[in-house]
């Protein structure tokens, strides 16, 4: 059966690693900072300003200074670190924070991701997304592996205009943990329930399947 | 003024020489750390045709959305401006120009500006539609943009405490764009909530040195959040 | 070290995985703020043919210039080098070579090497020798130079005081060239005063986030100064 | 009579104004600091990463941590900050200095100066220089108008590699206060004394005098 958000987030979560610096998008990357694993400790770099991200606060800390990239309140974490946007940036570009993981409409199969733009619709702009896609060391892409429409958001080609170039190592679906090389995505994991076949049908771009393929596990 | 006293009293001495057809850079972030005051400001100046650089612009009825009920702004800079239909009607009927900037080239845009940098090479846009009509250049094997440094005639900030040269600190997150913006303006000026005396902020712990800033205004803050995220509602 | 907590308690542990021929930037200015032990520690280890990226070169028997002693400077990227008489017989005798970068420039190369920045224009040095073989290009009616930024295989910083975590302040003028030096190495190693518990320092007052930082130790330093100008002598 | 050290930086002192950031070089434009004149306040900046120099500090209060860009023991004046060297030359390139002074080699009628590096002698470096000419919206070069063998140093071109390119404005020097404009020294004031004769001839670049040329005053 194809994976819920919580689910994607959890096995997102299990890429992480102890003394991550992680960026999370908005959307399912957000969730993934519910399901750190046990005895691994990652600090979240929020791109206005913010290393050491903490939980929500509660109403009483609300502070209308103290927010978040997606203009959420947050607090800050034991440790934290606050600094301005541009020195923010100059961690993202250059290659400081660890893992990057954000969603998009569209990946292909040479890394190149399509996530801020559609055509004819409103352009609300890209915010970060284009810094980060472009300084992190390491990318997950979370996505739904269809449209609503049952096509295939894993292309050949990106068709919309791209956020980035060649920058995405993983994507992550409901349906399947990819890993692009090469000029292909490599099927590495299902999920539980999903058949090879299905993964094969909703994967428009070049496919690499190489022997049994597993189903995902989640801790 | 004298000497290095920068305090001024009224908002139309902190304004005073914005003309129509400038370019305003703005610090903040969404709503946080924007200089209230100012904006309110300009709104009551009128000036109009104005050139915006900020991250964003607002909402509707606060922040930067203001200057877009009279539309003052004929064009923006900034890198998500999703939030206001306003702004959103203006784009459509073409009565505001839009140049979408990510947010990290925005960021360094700003502070090159400041810096003497007239222009740096970064990947960020590579391949993308911000690419077009730009050079793009093999260093190391690796492509880059080459993006130009933006300077404004005025720059707006908001700071937390500043003394009356002009040194400021900003408060937890809402230093965001502020310190780059500080640096962008032909005259910037900065609003705060608490101005204090000269060696009252430990010198190396400044994040704005005064030689930035030639204007400084207290100012009262609404502080207005845009998104109230609590424990209660999401744990 | 288990998560991130980066404190080590050893020199060698510190400047482990250091080989030669690797490039080492070194924060301070003068002999203010410099990492003294992490300094020691190479002379220690021997290691040979380093390249140097640092504003200055010490003094013969103190800072970066006691690794002149054993020759295992091979190349030396500074704004000014003139304190040592063995820096100047090295140099003569061609042991040393020299690459003399505009102070603004050397910081602001180290700061775009950790920045992602691969190079930035700037008018510093157009005309001079500084732009022999590099690119010259006007922008905006004035001449600058395409000056490539600095990246390191290590950097060695100098702060007061850090958290286990690498966030640190640094104190006075002696933060100089180390927030920048701290950025741009691939391994950063930051020696400092002294050691406290991570949410100690203020958040928004940490100079150096400790993304930056990969090891820290804490040193012992003598601080010796340069030149002892004092009220008495000179006014 | 030729200007002492002492009276060409009282020279340089009376073009300060209230409320002026200024970078002092080493030697004579150091010296600038103790006749800044009453009622008029200015902040010394110096390039290693301090806004707000004060006086040497007293025998007890000698920090190793707090230097000037001579590397001197200093002491920070109150509402000084300090920050690191990229700020410092942000500052200093962006243009944010409204005085820079400081000596040099040579100078010549179209403005370009060289300080740093005479050919076959040991070059220590340029140290902030170059940034400072390139950066200052507005540069006082003070020096002895000839050298030691009687040589001008106000040249019609450069004869030693260059700091700067058409950045000096002005020139005080030990026998009169030149401003340099399309492509010429222009003969402002004289030292007390000082005949314009001797200032023809010990200026070897293209001079421009024109109408009586006043005697310096010093306050």
């Amino acid at each position: 059966m194809a994976l819920s958000r919580e689910q994607i987030a959890k096995r997102v979560a299990m890429e992480l690693q102890d003394g991550y610096y992680v960026n999370l998008g908005i959307g399912i990357p957000t969730l993934v900072a519910n399901y750190v694993p046990d005895g691994i400790e990652v600090m979240l770099q929020s791109e206005n300003g913010l290393l050491g991200m903490g939980p929500y606060p509660s109403a009483d800390q609300v502070d209308a200074d103290m927010i978040n990239a997606g203009k959420e309140t947050v607090t800050a974490a034991t440790g934290a670190a606050i600094f301005s946007s541009a020195e923010s940036f100059a961690m993202i570009r250059g290659g400081h924070v660890d893992l990057t993981v954000l969603g998009a409409f569209e990946v292909d199969q040479n890394g190149n991701i399509a996530s801020w733009m559609i055509p004819k619709k409103l352009v609300k702009g890209m915010g970060g997304a284009m810094d980060l896609v472009a300084g992190a060391k390491n990318i997950i892409c979370t996505m739904t592996h269809a449209n609503k429409h049952g096509e295939s958001k894993l292309l050949t080609e990106c068709s919309l205009p791209l956020t980035g170039v060649g920058c995405i190592n993983k994507v992550i679906t409901d349906l399947a943990l990819l890993e692009i090389k090469d000029g292909a995505f490599h099927l590495l994991e299902r999920a539980p329930g999903v058949s090879v076949d299905e993964i094969i049908a909703k994967t428009q771009g070049k496919l690499i399947v190489s022997g049994d393929v597993p189903e995902m596990t989640f801790s | 003024m004298a000497g290095f006293d920068k305090v001024v009293t009224s908002y139309s001495e902190a304004m005073a020489g914005l003309e129509d057809g400038m370019t305003v850079i703005a610090g903040g972030f969404g709503l946080c750390g924007i200089p209230e005051g100012l904006i309110a400001q300009i709104k009551r100046q009128g000036t109009r045709d104005l050139t915006v650089v900020s991250n964003n612009c607002g909402v509707d009825g606060f922040g930067l959305g203001v200057l877009l009920e009279d539309k003052q702004i004929s064009k923006m800079v900034a890198s998500y401006v999703g939030e206001n239909a306003l702004f959103e009607q203006q784009l459509l009927n073409g009565e505001l120009e839009v140049e979408l900037t990510p947010q990290g080239t925005l960021a360094e845009k700003m502070r090159a500006g400041g810096a003497g940098i007239p222009a740096f090479y970064t990947a960020t846009g590579v391949g993308t539609p911000v690419a077009d009509g730009k050079e793009t250049r093999n260093i190391n094997g690796r492509d880059y943009l080459l993006e130009p440094s933006i300077t404004g005639d005025f720059a707006i900030v908001k700071a937390w405490k500043a003394d009356r040269y002009g040194n400021c600190i900003y408060r937890h997150t809402a230093m965001n764009f502020n310190p780059m913006a500080a640096t962008a303006g032909k005259i910037t000026v900065l609003e705060v909530e608490k101005i204090v005396e000269p060696g009252e902020l430990e010198p190396s712990q400044i994040h704005t040195p005064g030689i930035y800033i030639d204007r400084v205004i207290k100012g009262e803050f609404e502080k207005r959040i845009e998104k109230v995220t609590t424990k209660q509602e999401n744990q």
